[in-house]
C-alpha cells in the first residue's frame, strides 16, 4: 500500500513549544503503531506553527497543496486550531485538535473539523459536580477567570451549577491573558472568605495563580479547584509540594485504566523513558483516530475519512469513546484528580488520584454548531 | 495596596539594572529580560541540586554577571559605536540564545523553586494576610535600592561610568580604562537582573519565557522613571506597580493598556520621563 | 528713521533655560544691508540670541520684527521662508551627503512644502540648483562639489556651513563664530566674504576676533551676563572703559601685538 | 629632557597623516606646535596622548616609552591632552566633570580651579553640554589641570574665547608652567603663542619644517609669512 | 559618491521584477513565495523610516495588524469589494501611522524607540481588549481571497500573481519617492535634523509623511497577507512582528529599497529551512543577527555592493 501522510501541526518553537514536542511524540508512536498494524508505510510531518495562526495556515496550506497530506491531527492553542479547521475544510481536508477552544464544535464548527477534548461545559461539570456533592459544606465559591472565549465559557458553566445547587458564586476576578501577576485577585479572593477558589485560567498562568494562591496560605482556608489543568506536565512544573491537596479537572490522566491507556502507557515507557502525559495521549489519540479512518475509508479522501469518522464509537484513552456525528465532537470521559503528598506518590509520576469521572455534553443546537 | 507596593518593588529590581545599562552605558540592552531568565533558572537548577537557597541565589546572580560581562567583552564592545539598531540587533541575538539554550538545558515546562526556610507561609494580623516571602523580598529590595542609589549617586563611580558612557577616549585621556568601567557596569546591571530572576523564582516559579514579560515590564519602568535615574527607577516600579493592582480590581483587561497609555502619554508630556536628567 | 530702515529688531527680548536668565531685555535694531556684529565675554548669551532669533528656542519675553513682520510666534523652519538663515557656532552639515547635495536642500528650504511631494523629482527645481552652484562658485568649493560634506577639511567646512546660510538667499543672515577653528589665511577671506555679503544681505554676526570684528562691522553690540552692555560703532566700543575691562583686555587677538 | 618624539608616523585608515615628526619638551619648557589647517597638530598630539595609535616611532616621557600604549595608560603616565573638540562630558554637571578629573598629587584642586574661573563656578550645577562654547573650553582645561599632568598639550586652547578670557587663561598657563609642568601647545592665535612659549615648532605635511626659539621666531617674520600665510 | 549602478532606480526595479519571476522557479509553496512578496513591502517601506529618515520604528506591526484587521472585517462582515478594502486599509493605515508618527516624533533618539515599542504594545492590548471588533485571541477568521474577472483566487500561484502586481506598483511607487524631493529630503533629516530645520524644513512634517506612507504600504500589506492567510489573527498586531519586520530591514540593508526585497526573502527562506530542521532553531537565528551585526553592518545589500565594486573593478562606476 501506498504511505499514508498525516499532518502534526503543533507549535514546535515559541511560547507552547513544550506541547509540541511531546505531541510529535504521541503521533510518532500512533504512525508507528499503525504501519505496525495495518502493514503499510505511515508517516506523521511535523509543522512548526509556532504558536501562531498565520503560520499554521501556511502551513497547511502548504501541506495540502504541494505535499497533498490530507489528514492533520494537532493545534495545541484555541486560535491557531480554529484557523487551520477553517483552512482544511477549504482545501479539501480533515483536521482533529485537542484544543481549548468550545467554538472549534460549537459556533464555528465545520464539516472538517472533530475535536477529541471535552468542552468547558463538561469540564466544570465534572470538576465541580463531584466536589459539590463530597463538601456539603462548601457554599461560598469564587472564581479566577481569564477574560476571553474560553474563561468565559468555563465561568458560564460554573454558574449555572452554582445556580442550579443554590450556591453562591461570591465573586469573580477577570484578568488579561497575559497577566503574571495574581496577588491583587487572590488578596480580593481572600477578602470573600470563599469555601472554595476555583481557577479557569489554564498552561503557565493557572501554574502562576495557584503558586501565589499557595504563597498567600489560601491552600489552609480554603479548597482550591481547577478546573482545566494540562496534566502531567503542569504537575511537574509545579511540584507535589505545591499541589498537594488540590483538585484538578483534567482531560487525561496516565494511570487511567480503561482502553487502549495501559497499551499506550507500555508503549511510551518503551520508546520514550516516559509515562505520557496530555500532550502526548492527545497527540496519539488525535493521530489514530485518522490513520484508522483512513485505514476504513480505504483512503484519504477527505469526504470518505469524515464518513468514517462521524458516529464512529471506539476504546479511546478514556474507554469508550465516539463521535458524535452532528458537531463532531468526541464523546469522552473527563477526570477530577486530586494532589498527593509526596510522601504517597508510588513513583515520580504519581502526582494525584482519581476521585471521579464521567461525561457531561451539551447538545450540539446548545453548542451552537450546525454543520453545513 | 501592599500588592501594588510589592509589585513595584519587583518590577524596580527588573528595571535598575537595566537603568543602569540603558541609561548610563546609552546602550539599548534587550537582553536584559534574558539575564532574569538566567537568574531564575540557575537558582531553580541549584535548588534543585539541593544547595541552600541563600546561596543558590547569590551565585546565581554572580554567575550570570560574569557571563554577561564576558558577552559585553566579547561581543558588546565592538558595537557600542554603531547606531541603536545594532545594538538591538545583537541583544535580540543574544536573548534568543539564551532563551533556546535555557530550553536546551532545562526543557520548555519550567519549575517551581519553593520560599527558603523560615520565609515559607504567611503573615497574619488581623484581616491582613501577606506571604513573608514578599515581604523579606520588599524589604530587601529597599535595602538594596539604598546601597545602590548611594553607590551610583553619591561616589565618582557614578559620574565616571556616565562620562565614559559620552565618550570613552576622553575618558582614556583623563587616565580611564573605560573598556573595564564598560564590563564592570554591564555586568553588574545584568547581575541585579540575574538577583531578580533569583529572588522572584519563589514566587512565579520558572519558565522560559519569563524573560520577554519581564523585559517588556523594565522597559515601560525605565521610560516611566527617567532614563538613568535610580530614584526614576524605584518610583516609577511602584507606580507601575500600583496601578496595575488597582487597575486590575477596577478593570482587568485594561490593566496592561492603560499601563502603556501613562506610558505613552509619559513620554509625550514629559520628555525625560519623571525623573530624568537633562 | 522708520522702523522699515530695520531688517531686523527686538523689543525686550529675554530667553530663560529654566531659572537661568540667559537674555533679558535686549533690544537690537538692525539696519537693512549693514554688517553688524555681537561681542561679548563667554556664556553672554549671545549663541542663545540667535537660537530666538531663528526660533531653536522660543523666548520668553519680547517680540522679534522681521523686515517690519512681527515673526515671534513663527516656527523656525518658516522664519527661514521670512529671510532669515543662520550658520552655526559648531559646524552642521549634512556630512554623508556631497556638498552640491547640501547647498541643493539649503535652497530648496525656502519652497520646503514642494519638497514634500514624493513624486517631484529632486532635479526639477532649477532654481534651487543654480542656487547651490552659484554659492559654490562664490565660496571655492565647486571643485569638492560631489565630495561629502564630512570628508572637508575643517576650513571648507565652515566656509560650506556660511553658505548653507546663502543658499535661501535671505535678507538676514545671522553667523555665529564664522571663523573659529580657521587658520591666518581663511581667516582674511571670511573677513572679505563677509564684508562682502554685507553689501546685498544684512549681517548679523558673533565673533571674538577682534581683527576682524574691528575692521568690518558697521555696529558693534557688545553683551554681558545676558544684556546689552554697550552699542555703537567700531570706535566707541573699543573706546569704551567697561567694554575694555570686561571683555576686550589687553587685545590679545590673533597678530602679534 | 621631558618629552622626547622620534620619527613619529602615523594614519587615519591608509592616508599617511604624520611622516616622521621629531620633537622636544624639556621640564617646565612651554614649546609651541604651529601650522596651517590640516597640517597635522592635532594628530600629533592624539598620537603622543595614545587616542591615535602610531604606527612606527617612538615617544618617549622621561625615558620611559610610551609609544604604542593604550590612552589610559599615557595618562596615568602623567600626560594630558585638552583636545580641541574640549571633551565635556554633557551629561555630567560642571562639577562632576571636574570631580571625576580629580586625581591625587594633583597640584589643582577644585576650589583653586573655582578661583580661576569664576564662571565654572557659577554654573556648577549645569549640564555640561549646557554651557557655551568658551565655558566649555575653560571647564576642559580646568578638568587637565585637576588630573596633576607632568606633561600638558593644549590643542587651540584659546579658540573661541573671549580676549579677558584670553589673557586670563594666557596667565594660568603661564602659572602652570612655572609649576613645573611642560607644556605642548597647539595654538592658532600667534599672540598666544609668542607669548607663552620658549620654543616653536612649525609643522608641514606631516613634518617639522621649521624650528626656532621664542626671540627668534618673532624676529623671523619671513618663516611665519611662509609657514603659516602670516602677511606680515 | 555618485549612486552605484545597481542602486539606480531602474536597476532597482528590474531586480524587483526578477525577484518576482524567480521566486515560482525556486520555490515550490506559492504561499511561502506570497508570503515573501508582502514581507518584502513592508520591509521597504520600514526601510523608508529606518534608512531613508533615521527612525526605528518598533511600530510596523500596528499598521500591518491594522491593514488585516481591516480586511478581516469588511470582507467578512460587511462584504465590501477587495478593492474598495484595500484602499480602506490603506488609508487607514496610512492615518494610524500619522497618528503614531506625529506623537512619536515629539523624541528622539531612544525615546522615539521607547515610544513607538510603547505604541505597538498600546494597539496589541487594544486589540486584545476589544475583542468584539478584533476577534481577540481567536483573531478573524474566513477571510476571502479576491475574486479578478469572476475567478476566485483560490490557488496559492494564482493569488501570487496578484501579489506580485501590487508588489511592484508599491515597490516603484515608493522608489520613486525615495528619488524625489521628498525623499531626498527625509536622507536630509537623517543625516542632520537640527541643520535641516535651520535651513527651512518642517522636520515634523516630512517625518510624520514618511510615517504615513510607510504606514500605508504596510496595511496594504498586511490586507494582502489576511487575504492569502484566510484569518487576520492578534499575532500580526503583536510587538513580536514589528521585531521581525526590523530585523528583516535591518539584515537587508538600508542602502537601497531592494535591500529590504532582500532582507526579507532572506529571513522568510532561512527561517522556513531552519524551523524545518531543528525545533531550536531561534538560536541559530539569534547567532545569525549577532553577526549580522558584526560583520555586515550594511546589511546584505552591503555585501552585493562590495561584490559589485569589486566585480566592476572600480569606484568610478555609475
Ligand atoms: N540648554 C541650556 N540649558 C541651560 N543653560 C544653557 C543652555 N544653553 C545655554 N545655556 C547657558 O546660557 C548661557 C549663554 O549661553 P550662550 O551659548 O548663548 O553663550 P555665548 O554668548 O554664545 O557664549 P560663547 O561665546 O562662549 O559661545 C551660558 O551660561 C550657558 O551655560
Ligand atoms: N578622523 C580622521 N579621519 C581621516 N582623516 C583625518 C581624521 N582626522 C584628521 N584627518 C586628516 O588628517 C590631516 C591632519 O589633521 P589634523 O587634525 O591633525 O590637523 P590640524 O593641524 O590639527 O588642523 P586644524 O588647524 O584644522 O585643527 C588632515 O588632512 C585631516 O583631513
Ligand atoms: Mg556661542
Ligand atoms: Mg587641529
Amino acid at each position: 500500500a501506498d504511505l499514508l501522510k498525516v499532518g502534526i501541526p503543533v507549535p514546535i518553537s515559541g511560547g507552547n513549544a513544550a506541547n509540541g514536542k511531546y505531541a510529535s511524540m504521541g503521533a510518532i508512536l500512533a504512525a508507528e503503531e499503525a504501519a505496525a498494524k495495518y502493514g503499510r508505510p505511515v508517516q506523521t510531518f511535523d509543522l512548526d506553527t509556532e504558536g501562531k495562526p498565520a503560520t499554521a495556515v501556511r502551513k497547511v496550506q502548504d501541506a495540502i497543496e504541494r505535499d497533498q497530506i490530507r489528514l492533520f491531527a494537532g493545534g495545541i492553542l484555541s486560535s491557531e486550531s480554529l484557523a487551520m479547521g477553517k483552512e482544511c475544510e477549504k482545501g479539501g481536508a480533515n483536521f482533529i485538535t485537542t484544543a481549548g477552544a468550545d467554538e472549534i464544535t460549537g459556533s464555528d464548527c465545520n464539516k472538517a473539523t472533530f475535536r477529541w477534548s471535552v468542552p468547558t461545559f463538561g469540564a466544570v461539570n465534572q470538576s465541580i459536580r463531584p466536589i459539590i456533592e463530597a463538601l456539603p459544606d462548601a457554599k461560598r465559591w469564587y472564581t479566577i477567570t481569564p477574560q476571553y472565549v474560553f474563561g468565559e465559557g468555563l465561568l458560564k458553566a460554573t454558574q449555572d451549577v452554582l445556580t442550579e445547587k443554590g450556591l453562591e458564586l461570591v465573586g469573580n476576578s477577570y484578568h488579561a491573558l497575559t497577566e503574571k501577576e495574581f496577588s491583587g485577585y487572590l488578596t480580593n479572593a481572600m477578602a470573600e472568605r470563599p469555601d472554595v477558589l476555583l481557577i479557569l485560567n489554564f498552561g503557565a498562568q493557572c501554574a502562576d495563580t495557584l503558586r501565589q494562591a499557595v504563597s498567600f496560605g489560601m491552600k489552609e482556608r480554603m479548597t482550591i479547584v481547577v478546573a482545566w489543568a494540562s496534566g502531567l506536565e503542569q504537575f511537574e512544573a509545579l511540584g507535589a509540594d505545591l499541589c498537594e491537596g488540590i483538585y484538578f479537572g483534567a482531560q487525561y490522566w496516565h494511570t487511567v485504566d480503561a482502553g487502549l491507556n495501559p497499551g499506550l502507557v507500555k508503549m511510551t515507557q518503551a520508546k520514550f523513558g516516559i509515562n505520557p502525559n496530555y500532550s502526548l495521549a492527545g497527540s496519539y489519540i488525535c493521530t489514530k483516530l485518522m490513520i484508522d479512518a483512513a485505514q476504513a475509508a480505504g483512503s484519504d479522501d477527505p469526504e470518505a475519512v469524515r464518513a468514517a469518522l462521524q458516529g464512529l464509537s471506539y476504546q479511546g484513552l478514556t474507554g469508550e469513546e465516539s463521535v458524535r456525528a452532528e458537531d463532531h465532537q468526541v464523546l469522552k470521559n473527563y477526570y477530577l484528580l486530586k494532589a498527593r503528598a509526596k510522601a504517597d506518590m508510588a513513583d515520580k509520576d504519581d502526582f494525584a488520584e482519581i476521585i471521579s469521572s464521567g461525561q457531561s455534553f451539551l447538545s450540539p443546537e446548545a453548542a451552537g454548531c450546525k454543520l453545513g | 495596596m501592599l500588592n501594588g507596593i510589592g509589585l513595584g518593588m519587583l518590577y524596580f529590581l527588573l528595571a535598575v539594572g537595566l537603568t543602569i545599562i540603558f541609561g548610563l552605558l546609552q546602550f539599548v540592552n534587550f537582553a536584559h529580560g534574558a539575564f532574569y531568565l538566567l537568574g531564575a533558572y540557575l537558582t531553580y537548577d541549584f535548588v534543585e541540586r539541593g544547595m541552600n537557597f541563600w546561596l543558590a541565589m547569590a551565585l546565581a546572580a554572580v554567575i550570570v554577571a560574569i557571563v554577561a560581562g564576558a558577552v559585553e567583552a566579547i561581543l558588546l564592545r565592538r558595537i557600542y559605536k554603531l547606531p541603536h539598531t545594532f545594538h538591538i540587533l545583537v541583544t535580540v541575538g543574544i536573548a534568543l540564545f539564551i532563551q533556546e539554550m535555557v530550553i536546551i538545558l532545562w526543557g520548555p515546562l519550567g519549575g517551581s523553586v519553593a520560599a527558603p526556610e523560615g520565609l515559607n507561609g504567611v503573615i497574619i494580623a488581623g484581616d491582613f494576610i501577606y506571604p513573608k516571602y514578599r515581604l523579606f523580598m520588599i524589604a530587601f529590595t529597599a535595602v538594596l535600592a539604598i546601597a545602590l542609589y548611594w553607590a551610583l549617586e553619591r561616589t565618582r563611580l557614578g559620574a565616571i561610568v556616565r562620562a565614559g558612557s559620552e565618550s570613552a577616549e576622553n575618558m582614556g585621556l583623563l587616565g580611564y580604562n573605560t573598556l573595564r568601567i564598560n564590563t564592570l557596569v554591564f555586568a553588574a546591571g545584568a547581575g541585579l537582573a540575574g538577583l531578580a530572576g533569583a529572588l522572584v523564582a519563589p514566587i512565579r516559579g520558572v519558565e522560559p519565557f519569563m524573560g520577554i514579560e519581564a523585559l517588556s515590564i523594565a522597559f515601560v519602568v525605565v521610560v516611566i522613571g527617567g532614563m538613568g535615574s535610580y530614584l526614576g527607577a524605584l518610583v516609577a516600579g511602584i507606580l507601575v506597580g500600583v496601578v496595575q493592582s488597582l487597575m486590575a480590581t477596577i478593570w482587568p483587561e485594561g490593566a496592561r493598556l492603560m499601563i502603556y497609555l501613562g506610558m505613552a502619554a509619559v513620554i509625550v508630556l514629559l520628555p525625560r520621563g519623571l525623573f530624568g536628567r537633562a | 528713521m522708520t522702523t522699515t530702515d530695520f531688517a531686523l529688531s527686538t523689543q525686550g527680548l529675554g530667553v530663560t533655560y529654566g531659572k537661568f536668565v540667559a537674555l533679558a531685555d535686549m533690544d537690537l535694531n538692525i539696519r537693512r544691508n549693514t554688517v553688524h556684529s555681537i561681542i561679548g565675554p563667554n556664556g553672554a548669551g549671545k549663541t542663545t540670541m540667535f537660537h530666538a532669533l531663528t526660533g531653536r528656542v522660543m523666548p520668553s519675553s519680547g517680540s522679534i520684527t522681521l523686515n517690519g513682520k512681527d515673526i515671534t510666534h513663527i516656527r523656525d523652519d518658516e522664519r527661514v521662508r521670512h529671510g532669515i538663515a543662520r550658520s552655526f557656532q559648531v559646524t552642521s552639515l549634512f556630512p554623508t551627503l556631497p556638498v552640491a547635495e547640501n547647498l541643493r536642500l539649503a535652497a530648496q528650504g525656502k519652497t520646503p512644502w514642494q519638497a514634500l511631494a514624493p513624486w517631484r523629482s529632486a532635479e526639477s527645481n532649477r532654481a534651487a540648483l543654480n542656487t547651490a552652484a552659484e554659492v559654490m562658485e562664490r565660496l571655492r568649493l565647486t571643485g569638492v562639489a560631489h565630495r561629502p560634506a564630512g570628508e572637508l577639511s575643517h576650513g571648507q567646512q565652515r566656509r560650506l556651513e556660511v553658505g548653507m546660510a546663502m543658499a535661501s538667499h535671505p535678507s538676514v543672515i545671522l553667523m555665529d563664530e564664522p571663523t573659529s577653528g580657521m587658520g591666518v589665511e581663511d581667516i582674511e577671506e571670511m573677513k572679505a566674504l563677509i564684508r562682502d555679503l554685507g553689501q546685498d544681505h544684512t549681517v548679523l554676526f558673533i565673533e571674538h576676533n577682534m581683527g576682524i570684528v574691528m575692521n568690518i562691522s558697521d555696529t558693534i553690540t557688545v553683551m554681558r551676563l545676558g544684556r546689552k552692555l554697550v552699542e555703537g560703532t567700531p570706535a566707541t566700543v573699543r573706546a569704551d572703559p567697561e567694554v575694555q575691562r570686561a571683555y576686550l583686555g589687553n587685545m590679545i587677538t590673533g597678530d602679534i601685538a | 629632557m621631558l618629552l622626547e618624539v622620534e620619527n613619529l608616523h602615523s594614519f587615519y585608515g591608509k592616508s599617511h597623516i604624520l611622516q616622521g615628526v621629531s620633537l622636544t619638551v624639556n621640564e617646565g619648557e612651554v614649546v609651541t606646535l604651529l601650522g596651517r589647517n590640516g597640517a597635522g597638530k592635532s594628530t600629533t598630539l592624539k598620537s603622543i596622548a595614545g587616542a591615535v595609535t602610531p604606527g612606527q616611532g617612538r615617544v618617549s616621557l622621561a625615558g620611559r616609552d610610551l609609544a604604542g600604549q593604550p590612552a589610559f595608560r599615557i595618562a596615568k603616565a602623567g600626560v594630558c591632552l585638552v583636545p580641541e573638540d574640549r571633551g565635556i562630558f554633557s551629561l555630567l554637571t560642571v562639577e562632576e566633570n571636574l570631580r571625576i578629573a580629580c586625581r591625587k598629587g594633583s597640584a589643582w584642586s577644585i576650589a583653586d580651579i573655582y578661583a580661576i574661573f569664576p564662571r565654572l563656578e557659577e554654573r556648577k550645577r549645569n549640564g555640561g553640554g549646557q554651557l557655551s562654547g568658551g565655558e566649555q573650553q575653560m571647564l576642559s582645561i580646568a578638568r587637565a589641570l585637576l588630573t596633576g599632568p607632568r606633561l600638558l598639550m593644549l590643542d587651540e586652547p584659546v579658540e573661541g574665547l573671549a580676549p579677558v578670557i584670553v589673557d586670563e587663561i594666557v596667565t594660568q598657563i603661564r602659572k602652570v608652567a612655572a609649576a613645573g609642568v611642560s607644556i605642548l601647545l597647539v595654538e592658532q592665535n600667534l599672540a598666544v603663542c609668542t607669548a607663552l612659549a620658549h620654543r616653536h615648532n612649525i609643522i608641514e605635511l606631516g613634518r617639522i619644517a621649521y624650528h626656532a626659539s621664542g626671540p627668534d621666531f618673532i624676529r623671523d617674520s619671513d618663516a611665519r609669512d611662509r609657514y603659516l600665510g602670516v602677511k606680515a | 559618491m555618485r549612486m552605484l549602478l545597481i542602486n539606480r532606480p531602474f536597476v532597482q526595479f528590474g531586480l524587483a521584477l526578477a525577484t518576482v519571476l524567480a521566486l515560482p522557479l525556486f520555490l515550490g509553496s506559492g504561499i511561502l513565495a506570497s508570503e515573501i512578496l508582502i514581507y518584502a513591502l513592508i520591509a521597504a517601506a520600514c526601510n523608508l523610516l529606518l534608512g531613508y529618515t533615521g527612525l526605528l520604528s518598533f511600530g510596523q506591526g500596528i499598521f500591518f495588524g491594522v491593514g488585516s484587521y481591516v480586511a478581516g472585517i469588511f470582507l467578512t462582515r460587511y462584504g465590501l469589494p477587495v478593492w474598495m478594502v484595500l484602499v480602506m486599509a490603506t488609508l487607514l493605515g496610512a492615518a494610524i501611522a500619522t497618528l503614531v508618527g506625529w506623537l512619536s516624533i515629539r523624541r528622539q533618539g531612544v525615546y522615539f524607540v521607547m515610544l513607538t515599542l510603547a505604541f505597538s504594545q498600546l494597539f496589541y492590548f487594544l486589540a486584545y481588549t476589544f475583542a468584539d471588533i478584533t476577534g481577540g485571541d481567536n483573531g478573524l477568521m474566513d477571510v476571502p481571497r479576491p475574486v479578478v474577472f469572476g475567478m476566485a483566487l483560490n490557488s496559492a500561484w494564482s493569488f501570487y500573481t496578484y501579489t506580485a502586481v501590487s508588489f511592484l506598483a508599491l515597490f516603484a511607487l515608493m522608489l520613486r519617492a525615495t528619488q524625489s524631493t521628498f525623499g531626498r529630503t527625509l536622507i536630509a533629516v537623517r543625516d542632520n535634523e537640527e541643520r535641516a530645520a535651520a535651513i527651512g524644513f518642517p522636520v515634523k512634517a516630512f517625518k510624520t509623511a514618511a510615517f504615513a506612507i510607510s504606514g500605508a504600504v504596510t496595511a496594504y500589506a498586511g490586507a494582502l497577507k489576511a487575504m492569502l492567510i484566510g484569518v487576520a489573527p492578534l499575532a500580526n498586531i503583536e510587538h513580536h512582528t514589528s521585531e521581525m519586520i526590523l530585523i528583516m530591514t535591518i539584515i537587508g540593508g538600508s542602502t537601497s529599497l531592494f535591500a529590504s526585497v532582500l532582507g526579507a526573502s532572506a529571513y522568510l527562506l532561512l527561517a522556513d529551512w531552519l524551523s524545518q530542521i531543528w525545533p531550536r532553531w531561534l538560536l541559530l537565528l539569534g547567532l545569525a543577527l549577532v553577526v549580522v551585526a558584526l560583520f555586515l553592518q550594511k546589511g546584505l545589500w552591503g555585501l552585493v555592493e562590495k561584490l559589485w565594486i569589486r566585480a566592476s573593478g572600480a569606484k568610478k562606476e555609475g
